[in-house]
This record gives structure tokens, C-alpha cells and sequence, in this order.
């Protein structure tokens, strides 16, 4: 059978596949269940090819790609996992870890986190840098949700879910380099914040423990991400 | 349809009508803020909340993304600056110059790291990434004059005319 | 062929680990017959002693003592085994990091304590940073965990004895 | 305004300025401003003033001379052929040197030109630079300026104009050195309802300042530019991106524009054609990322100057989501020389693949610093012991690093090699935007490459994981090394992180961050390893200076 005009026929790690041009390589993996580890990726979101673990090996092309922006292409033949991923995808979440305090064994979401997972997923059972332990800061003062720097990976899902799905545009990044951080308005308490509508999609797309709700202790942050794609239909189709 | 009032100044200081100017200028849009913050900087000498506030609303940005630009650029001070600013460069030909012992003597004669003012408010120790004066390596802005191959001998004499007898 | 020497060593730790390792219930008699306990706190050595053939550290290293202590056990152990989150990633001890030395000894032992308070100067002398085992010394096996369960325990020391290197990733993990 | 009555501007100028006999040309540029050259300026017309001199000779301000470290410059009799060149002129000198107008030289003032530093500079960019006024539309004009627009305006279409472009092998002088008429020409064919220019004034790089002295000296050139570019790719709204740290270059470039606008090159209908287009100034605010490409967009759009992926890049989807040109300053002064005499002229100058000439800011430890332009193929060796004169103080050179923080180092051995684009990135460096700072034996080239490592890290934005704790880790390992604390593990380490930011770092920056730390290993290997080995620094720099111990 050929495709019909605009389908894109291509190939990810020897198995062929059709896509929509408008498809980018993750969209396609994760229709066919091939994994590919990203921490900003989230379906749902606009993308914004930040984190770099989701980058992977197209032939004929010297640069590794990042498949979350990356749209395919006709006769593309795409590599997801090979040793040289997988050692720089390590030494990436060992980054992550290294930058923040991330302490699993206290953390309220041990068991769900995403960084946590893709660790142990990836073989990491020790991070090779020294930790940079920085005095980050826990904001409570919101009365349902906290905010627990210490655990951000400036993945900045936070930012846009609030941006694009909600329109409160609360969130954004202040800062720059190693010392950038997510802030509420103008840097101030997120239970000061006017803008913020309390609507918690910033907590549900965090994908470590950096964002909870009050009341819940170790492990006990259990995340729901259905909402989201479903919501992004919806406002799709309104427009 | 909704409409939308802008914002009155926060008070009647008259170095709001520049602000409003530029933002004028750039069609009351989001893609000016970074030029208003730049008039704000010159009208006022620093961004704090009052006027991040007025021209985040006044553009409609949304008010973390004004601060997150506020704090992006490195030529804008969240804070007010001192009496005097004394600007070391450290781009690579006044590093490989001697910029190093630059930074040493105001740090230890100021007590203050690059970007603090001194507690009394005298002097704003603040560094370059070039000032591009490459050929009169290590320069040095004092209050905005730009003097060339300086020493840290000079530069210290510099620093105790103004912290000595300030009038 | 003679039986090996393993060792047990407790950092800064909750001892959680060295619980977990009890966890091995009946199974400590197998490991029992493979391998002398040479040193550990669960038995009554005073010293660390030479020719170690493995050894399993739990906690991170926090205070001078740890680390006088940790470079010894390195130098007569073969092979070094990270047991644990404390001594894999720093953990719980390493959140005193961030707010340094002094405030820490403060809170500690003046500001929560409302009977004769004062920092002592008995007690081994803390270290700047709390860090990770192999930032100090190098480090051949690590088994992360908060404490890593007596079955994960239980097969890399079996491994280990036999000569071989677990990869331990598929059964635990950071705050497992 | 028409090319008639450019010609008449250009005509009356001349013969108003052959009424001065007697030109004193005084630099007002801003590193000679900043050794009070003004000062000399105002001497200089006072004493005229006094001596009833008006009516034939005449002090005038112009651009950058070029020997920077000799400031302020000052030079006579540059229409009479008998051109002097005087260094270190103070207020005081100026009636010694109207008094010597006519007679011998002041000698002791005397900066001698039949030397190196200037007998081997070829001058396109820079031709204007130090002869003509940058504040008066008319000198430029008089100097043949606006000659090439009002030419691609009136005798070329389009399309013939990216041809000229092309034909020159112009390569952008912004440090990647993409061939300029390619990125025209995909401008040019991209569908928008809009299309910007942009020209990238922001030079971030630390140690150049060849942007810098363009606008001061010549803003008209970089308007020119940019008009014929805009013409060329069907653009009407223009942007210069320029830092807010050239309070100087901005001062001129606005005063540029509101005289290029009254004379009716700029704005609607330019020269009675239907081509119209207009020049906005977009300050900078500190950051050095925003010389890449898409974060340069972001800014101008009022955003955090963050890069985002590419594709689609900015020549199709750019400023505001339209196909957008982006050129940096040097790469615009170029182009009015290439219109006004052709492609192939200038594909005369250079090597096969690097054509041209190429401006160089010459730093550090060098005799001569300032700014230089120099055909491309010009051997490292020229450029550092000729016309730089060599290391003072009898010092030894150990290297020359050019392309900034994206650049590396280069040492003795490949002196010999030419500059131009290929070399440099064969030799395990690049072009850059033309930053060139001698190093000698005084310097610590594990200290030089920690220096490079913390200007990236506290300039990365912090969008991208490897950049952002990437850079914070190799800094934090060189420190180790400049402290004597470091193992070979660490170096192991470091050599891994230069490996990964260059393969998984978002944008340029990230991806050449590791540069410095690659060319300073591959060359000075021996000093990394006695840091590491035995605990000491060769050059004596670090643990002893503050500089071995910031952070």
C-alpha cells in the first residue's frame, strides 16, 4: 500500500512506521509504545526541547536531535537507544540530581517521580558529580499546594500548563543559568499570588515532588495526568 | 467585548510620562517591555515592584513574565544603586591584564561583592563582561567615564575619594 | 577455600540499613557460612581489621571521624559497597548542606534546647559538607535505597562473595 | 531623494570641505574618549578659533584610527598626502601641533605609520573609519555613501543584488560564517506577509570590540547595509539589536537614522521608489546568549533571550513567526563596497573559501592593540608579531585565543597557519567574531580556560539541562584544578563534560562552551597535568593571585 499524499513513512530502530508531517518523532514512538525518556516533554503541552534526554540518532545526520520538536521525515531512519544515548542521557539526570536537593527516601512523591524512575530505568545508581547543594527555599503559603524548590528540575511544565491551558500565566522563570528558578508573580508568595485560580494543573504536570498538595507526606503524591490531553483536544476543537 | 483601561501611573511622579512615552512608542505591546524597562531603569536608576507592576499591566505581561525578563538581563538592577557605581570590566584582555587584582583590592577595601552596594550607600561595586576598551586593558567605569589601564593602586585612590569625604 | 571476611561500617545513618540487614533473618546463617562478619556494629570488634574482603558501608560521611574512618576501611577492603542512600547520594544527613556548619550545630544544640545550651566539643567535629561515600574514597558497588529491602541485601552480598558484580539498578533504587 | 541630488550632496560636501587646507582629524571613538579625547577636540577648536584659522583649517571628530592603546590619536594633512599620526595627544599639545602644521612634525608625539600594524591592514569594513565624521550624514555621503543603495535601487533588481552578494563569498563575520548570499537568498524566498532585518549588534563576545568601533566610526555604513539587504529580501522593518553597554555607538546610531530618514533613505518611498523601509533600535540588556539567533529574536520581541530548537530557523520563520534576516554588523558593512564594486572585486581578497577581509580586535598581551582589518589568509604569526609588534616587557608568547568563549586557544606551533574560517576550526578554534587576545608566559592557561568556563556558566540561561549545570560542574572542576585539589579522575570528568555539551546542548553556546577547556587540554596538557601532578601552577597564577581563586 502507499501512503496517501502528506503521510510520512519512516523508520525508528528497524521497524517502519507512517506519520502526519505534522507529527514529531516522540508523537510517533509513543503511539507505538517505543519509550523515549524527556522530563519537559508532556503530551498535551507545546514542547520546547529543553531537558535533552529525549534526544536521539537520525542517519545521515551528525547532530543528535531532540525527537520532542523534531518533526519526521521521509525516509528518516531513527535510532532511540544506542550506548552513546544512554551514557549521555545518564550523565543528564545525573545532572538533574546534582543541581537540586533531591532526597527520594523524604520526598512525597517516592514511588511516582518521574526523575526517580527514569533513574533507576536508565541504570543510575549513583550520581558521579558532586551534589551542588544550594539553599533553595519551600513556599506553604499557598493554602492547598506547596512549593518545594529544592526538588525543580526547571522543567517548566508549571509554566505552561498555567500559560497555555489555564491562561493565568502565574508561573514563569526568573533568573538565568544554574541560579534560574520558577516564580508566582513577581517572586512573591504563591498564596500572595492574585493570579493564580487555585486550579492545580501546575502540581498534576510536575514530574518529580517539586509541586504537591498540602497534607500528603512521603510517597504519598500520587499525580493525575489525564486531564491533560483531553483538555488540549477541547480547546483545539473550540478554536 | 472586554475591554482594556491602562492603568494610571502608581503616583504623580513625573518620570512615569517617559515611561508611558516608550510604551507609546511601542503600541502599548508586550514586545516593548523590555525597552520600557530600560526607561524605567534610566528615569528611576532601578526596577522594583511598584513600576514592574505598572508596565507589566500597562503592556499586558503577564506579571511573572515581567519579572522573569526583569531578572534574565543582567543590565537591570532590582535594587537602587549606590551614590557612586565604580564598574570593573573582566572581559578576557582586562582579565589576562590584571582585572583579577582589580576585583581583589575593591573587594577588599568595599567589603562588597560584585553586584552590592556598600552599606552605606556610597559605592556599587559592579562588574562587565567587556566593555569592549579591550585596548586600554584593565579598564574601569568610574560614574560612567571610562579610564583605561588602571591600576590597583589607582583604582584604590579612586575608591577613598569617594568614601573619605563625600559630600 | 577459606571462608571470607566481610565487614559492616556505620557512617552517618539511621541504621536503618544495618536493620534492613537483620531482615535477612535465616538467610544470615547461609551468609554465615560463606562469610565471617569481621567487623560490624552487630559484633564486637574494636578495630577495623586488614584483608577485608568486602565490606558494606551505610551513611554518608559528615564528621572528621567518618572520614578517618572511611579512608582506613578503604585501604583494606577489596571491595567497597555503598549500602544505602546516605552513603550512595548523602541523603537525609546531607539536607544540613545548604545552611552550613554553624547554623546547624545552633539549632542543634542551642536553639532547641532549653537546658544548658552550647555547642560541645567532645563530639567528632562536623565537616563542611556532608558528602557521599565515593566523593571520598572510591567506592566499587553501590545499592541505593532508604534502606535497600534484606533481598536486595541478600544478593549482592551472595554475588559479591562469589566473585561476581551485581547490577543492582532493576531491583532498587533512590529512595526504594 | 534622488540619485541626482545625492550626487549634489556628495559634490557641495566635497567643496565645503576643500575650503579647510588644514585638517586636524581628532579620534572620537570610544576608547580614545575614554583617555579624554574630547578634551583635545574642544583644545583644538578653541586655539583655532583664537587664531582667526577658522576659514581654512578645521579640528574634526572621527571614528576609530585603530591603534587603540595609543589614544587618544590624532593625525594632520590626511588631504595633503603629508599624513601624520600622533599617540597620547593631550589638550595641552594641541597648539604644538597647529603651530607644526606646515612644518616639521611634532616628534615627540609622533606615531610612526609606516609600520606593520598599518602598512598590512587591508581596509574595506573600515575604510571611512578615522577620516570621516560619523555624526554627518554629508561626510558620509561625500565619501561615496549611499552610492551602492541608491545603485541596487535604481539599476538592479533584487534578485541581481543577492547575485552581487553571492558572487563576493561573503561569509557572516557573526562567528559561524554562513555564507551571507545563501541566507539572503532563502530570506528572499520565503513567503510572509512580513519580513524583518536584523542586524546583531549585540558583540558579547568578551575581548572584541570591532562592532563597537564600526558604529562609532561609521553608523551610515551598517544603515546602508541593511537597506540594500532589506531591499534585496523584500524586507520594510528593520531592527539593530544593539547592547545597552555602547551608550556611545547607540548615540550615533540614532543620530544615523533620524538624518538618514530626514534625507529620505530611510522610511517610505526611498528615492522615489516603491521600496520603503525603516530602522528601530533595540537595546540589549546584558546577554551574551542573545548573539544566537533565536534568542536575539526573543529579546527583540520583549521575552527572556532564550534560543529555542532550529528548525525552523529564523531565515523562514523568525520575528513574529515571519521569515526574518539576521546579519551581524560587520557582515551589513560589507555590503555596500561588494554593490558599489561588484562581487568579484571583493572574491579577490582572501582565500578560496574566506573572502574578504576580516576586522580583528587585537587584545592582551601584545604590543599594538586595537583594531585591525586584514585580508583573510594572514598567518597567526602576522597578525601577533607583525602587526601586533610581538609580546612586550620581553615576556614569552604562549598563545593567541580568538573567538571568545566559543573559541580556543592556539599555540606556538601554528603560528604559521592562516586565519580563515576553515583553519582556525581545524586548528580546534573558530573565527568567532574577531576577538583576538595574545597570551604570554604570565597567564595559566587552566586559570584562562576556567575564565571562559565562568563566563558561560553565569551566561547560560539555563533552558537546557547540559548548559546549565553542565558548565556549573566544568567550572567547578577547574576550580578544583587551579585550587590543586583536582585528581586525574576529575580531569577524566571534565573531559566527559566537554564531550556531552557539545553533542546535547541546545544552542551554540552550550555546544561550544567546552572549547576553551578542548584547545587548552589538547595544547597545554603538560599544565593541567602539573596542577594535577604536582601541585603546581607553571605560570605562577594560581593559589597565589585572587584571579586563580575566584569563583
Amino acid at each position: 500500500m502507499t501512503p496517501s499524499t502528506g503521510v510520512k513513512t519512516l523508520k525508528i530502530d528497524g521497524r517502519d512506521f507512517s506519520a502526519r508531517p505534522d507529527e514529531t518523532i516522540l508523537d510517533v514512538a509513543r503511539e507505538n509504545k517505543i519509550f523515549i525518556p524527556r522530563m519537559c516533554e508532556l503530551n498535551g503541552l507545546s514542547t520546547v526541547g529543553a531537558c535533552r534526554l529525549c534526544l536521539v540518532e537520525v542517519k545521515g545526520s551528525n547532530k543528535l536531535l531532540p525527537s520532542c520538536v523534531t518533526h519526521v521525515e521521509e525516509g528518516m531512519e531513527v535510532t532511540t537507544t544506542s550506548e552513546r544515548l544512554t551514557h549521555y542521557r545518564r550523565m543528564i539526570v545525573e545532572l538533574l540530581f546534582s543541581e537540586r536537593n533531591h532526597v527520594c527516601s523524604v520526598c512525597v512523591s517516592n514511588g511516582h517521580c518521574e526523575l526517580q524512575n527514569l533513574a533507576q530505568k536508565l541504570g543510575i545508581t549513583h550520581v558521579r558529580f558532586p551534589y551542588r547543594n544550594p539553599k533553595v527555599e519551600v513556599d506553604a503559603s499557598h493554602e492547598r499546594f506547596v512549593i518545594d524548590h529544592n526538588r525543580c528540575i526547571l522543567c517548566t511544565r508549571c509554566v505552561r500548563v498555567c500559560d497555555e491551558i489555564e491562561g493565568a500565566h502565574t508561573w514563569d522563570i526568573m533568573g538565568r543559568g544554574v541560579d534560574a528558578k520558577v516564580i508566582t508573580d513577581l517572586n512573591q508568595p504563591w498564596g500572595s499570588s492574585a493570579t493564580c485560580t487555585g486550579c492545580g494543573k501546575c502540581v498534576h504536570v510536575c514530574p518529580t515532588g517539586a509541586l504537591f498538595e498540602k497534607g500528603r507526606s512521603v510517597a504519598e503524591m500520587e499525580k493525575r495526568r489525564s486531564f491533560l490531553p483531553y483538555l488540549t483536544l477541547m480547546r483545539e476543537e473550540h478554536e | 467585548m472586554l475591554t482594556f483601561a491602562k492603568p494610571a501611573p502608581p503616583n504623580d511622579d513625573k518620570r512615569w510620562r517617559l515611561v508611558d512615552a516608550t510604551m507609546r512608542r511601542h503600541g502599548q505591546q508586550s514586545r516593548g517591555l523590555i525597552e520600557a524597562l530600560h526607561t524605567v531603569q534610566e528615569a528611576f536608576g532601578y526596577l522594583d515592584d511598584l513600576s514592574l507592576r505598572y508596565v507589566a499591566t500597562s503592556l499586558r505581561v503577564p506579571l511573572s513574565r515581567a519579572y522573569g525578563v526583569a531578572t534574565f538581563y543582567h543590565f537591570f538592577t532590582l535594587k537602587p544603586a549606590g551614590k557612586h557605581t565604580c564598574v570593573i570590566c573582566t572581559g578576557t584582555a582586562c582579565y589576562i591584564k590584571g582585572a583579577p587584582l582589580l576585583l581583589d583590592a575593591i573587594q577588599k577595601d568595599l567589603g562588597v561583592l560584585p553586584g552590592e552596594t556598600t552599606p552605606d550607600g556610597k559605592v556599587s561595586f559592579l562588574t562587565a563582561r567587556c566593555l569592549g576598551s579591550c585596548g586600554l586593558a584593565p579598564a574601569v567605569v568610574y560614574d560612567q567615564q571610562v579610564a583605561g589601564k588602571v591600576s590597583a593602586q589607582a583604582l584604590r585612590e579612586h575608591l577613598s575619594q569617594w568614601t573619605r569625604h563625600d559630600a | 577455600m577459606s571462608k571470607q571476611r566481610l565487614a559492616t561500617v556505620w557512617l552517618d545513618g539511621c541504621s536503618g540499613c544495618h536493620m534492613s540487614f537483620l531482615d535477612m533473618d535465616l538467610r544470615l546463617i547461609q551468609l554465615s557460612e560463606m562469610a565471617d562478619l569481621v567487623y560490624s556494629p552487630l559484633v564486637d570488634t574494636k578495630q577495623f581489621p586488614e584483608n577485608v574482603d568486602v565490606t558494606l558501608v551505610e551513611g554518608a560521611v559528615s564528621s572528621e571521624e567518618d572520614l578517618h574512618k572511611i579512608q582506613a576501611v578503604r585501604q583494606r577492603t577489596t571491595t567497597l559497597v555503598s549500602l544505602g542512600d546516605c552513603a550512595v547520594t548523602g541523603n537525609v544527613p546531607a539536607m544540613r548542606n545548604p545552611f552550613g556548619t554553624k547554623a546547624v550545630c545552633e539549632r542543634a544544640y542551642c536553639e532547641n534546647v532549653t537546658l544548658d545550651p552550647g555547642i560541645p566539643d567532645q563530639v567528632p567535629r562536623l565537616l563542611s559538607c556532608v558528602r557521599p561515600v565515593h566523593e571520598v574514597v572510591a567506592v566499587d558497588v553501590y545499592i541505593p535505597g532508604c534502606p535497600p529491602s534484606a533481598d536486595v541485601i541478600f544478593y549482592a552480598v551472595i554475588e559479591l562473595l562469589n566473585g561476581r558484580k551485581p547490577d543492582l539498578s532493576v531491583m532498587t533504587r533512590f529512595g526504594a | 531623494m534622488t540619485p541626482d541630488e545625492l550626487l549634489e550632496i556628495a559634490e557641495t560636501e566635497r567643496e565645503s570641505q576643500k575650503r579647510f587646507t588644514h585638517r586636524v582629524n581628532v579620534c572620537l571613538a570610544a576608547g580614545c574618549v575614554s583617555c579624554q579625547s574630547q578634551a583635545v577636540k574642544d583644545a583644538l577648536d578653541s586655539d583655532i578659533a583664537r587664531r582667526g584659522w577658522g576659514d581654512h583649517c578645521q579640528a574634526k571628530g572621527v571614528g576609530c584610527m585603530g591603534l587603540c592603546s595609543e589614544g587618544p590619536l590624532v593625525s594632520t594633512g590626511v588631504l595633503t598626502g603629508n599624513d601624520r599620526l600622533y599617540k597620547r595627544v593631550a589638550a595641552a599639545d594641541a597648539a604644538e601641533i597647529l603651530d607644526s602644521i606646515d612644518g616639521a612634525p611634532v616628534s615627540r608625539l609622533r606615531c610612526p605609520t609606516d609600520v606593520p600594524f598599518f602598512q598590512r591592514q587591508k581596509k574595506i569594513v573600515l575604510e571611512n573609519s578615522g577620516v570621516i565624521d560619523p555624526e554627518r550624514i554629508e561626510d558620509y555621503i561625500a565619501a561615496e555613501g549611499y552610492q551602492a543603495l541608491i545603485q541596487a535601487l535604481t539599476e538592479m533588481t533584487p534578485r541581481e543584488v543577492v547575485e552581487q552578494v553571492m558572487a563576493s563569498g561573503l561569509r557572516g563575520r557573526g562567528g559561524a560564517g554562513y555564507p551571507t548570499g545563501l541566507k539572503w537568498s532563502t530570506v528572499a524566498k520565503s513567503f510572509g506577509v512580513q519580513k524583518f532585518v536584523i542586524c546583531n549588534a549585540d558583540e558579547g563576545d568578551p575581548g572584541a570590540f570591532m562592532d563597537r568601533s564600526v558604529l562609532e566610526s561609521d553608523p551610515h555604513r551598517v544603515l546602508e547595509g541593511m537597506l540594500i539587504a532589506a531591499y534585496a529580501v523584500g524586507s520594510s522593518d528593520g531592527y539593530i539589536y544593539v547592547r545597552a553597554e555602547y551608550p556611545l555607538a547607540i548615540k550615533r546610531l540614532r543620530a544615523a537614522i533620524r538624518q538618514a530618514e530626514r534625507a529620505g533613505l530611510l522610511g517610505a518611498n526611498i528615492c522615489g521608489t516603491r521600496f520603503s523601509f525603516k530602522i528601530d533600535l533595540r537595546l540589549g540588556a546584558g546577554a551574551f546568549v542573545c548573539g544566537e539567533e533565536t534568542a536575539l529574536i526573543a529579546s527583540v520581541e520583549g521575552k527572556r533571550g532564550t534560543p529555542r530548537a532550529r528548525p525552523p530557523y529564523p531565515a523562514m520563520e523568525g520575528l513574529q513567526g515571519q521569515p526574518t534576516l539576521i546579519n551581524n554588523v560587520e557582515t551589513f558593512a560589507n555590503i555596500a563596497p561588494i554593490i558599489r564594486k561588484g562581487g568579484e572585486w571583493y572574491a579577490q581578497v582572501g582565500t578560496e573559501k574566506s573572502k574578504g577581509t576580516k576586522v580583528f580586535a587585537l587584545a592582551g598581551r601584545v604590543q599594538n592593540t586595537g583594531l585591525v582589518e586584514v585580508p583573510m589568509g594572514i598567518t597567526l604569526r602576522e597578525m601577533v608579531f607583525e602587526i601586533g609588534g610581538g609580546i612586550p616587557d620581553g615576556r614569552k608568547f604562549k598563545a593567541v585565543q580568538t573567538g571568545g568563549p566559543s573559541g580556543g586557544c592556539l599555540p606556538e606551533e601554528v603560528l604559521d597557519q592562516p586565519v580563515d574560517y576553515e583553519s582556525l576550526a581545524r586548528l580546534g578554534s573558530i573565527m568567532g567574531s574577531g576577538g583576538m587576545i595574545v597570551i604570554d608566559e604570565s597567564s595559566c592557561m587552566v586559570d584562562v580556560a576556567k575564565y571562559f568556563m565562568d563566563f558561560c556558566m553565569t551566561e547560560s540561561c539555563g533552558k537546557c539541562t547540559p548548559c546549565r549545570v553542565g558548565t556549573y560542574q566544568m567550572h567547578r572542576i577547574l576550580s578544583s584544578i587551579t585550587e590543586m585539589t583536582a585528581t586525574p579522575q576529575d580531569l577524566a570528568m571534565l573531559e566527559e563534560f566537554c564531550d556531552l555539551l557539545k553533542h546535547t546542548s541546545l544552542c551554540g553556546l552550550g555546544q561550544s562552551a567546552p572549547n576553551p577547556v578542548v584547545s587548552t587540554l589538547k595544547s597545554f596538557a603538560a599544565e593541567y597535568k602539573s596542577h594535577i601532578e604536582d601541585h603546581t601552577c607553571p605560570a605562577g597564577v594560581c593559589g597565589k593571585q585572587p584571579g586563580g581563586a575566584r569563583t
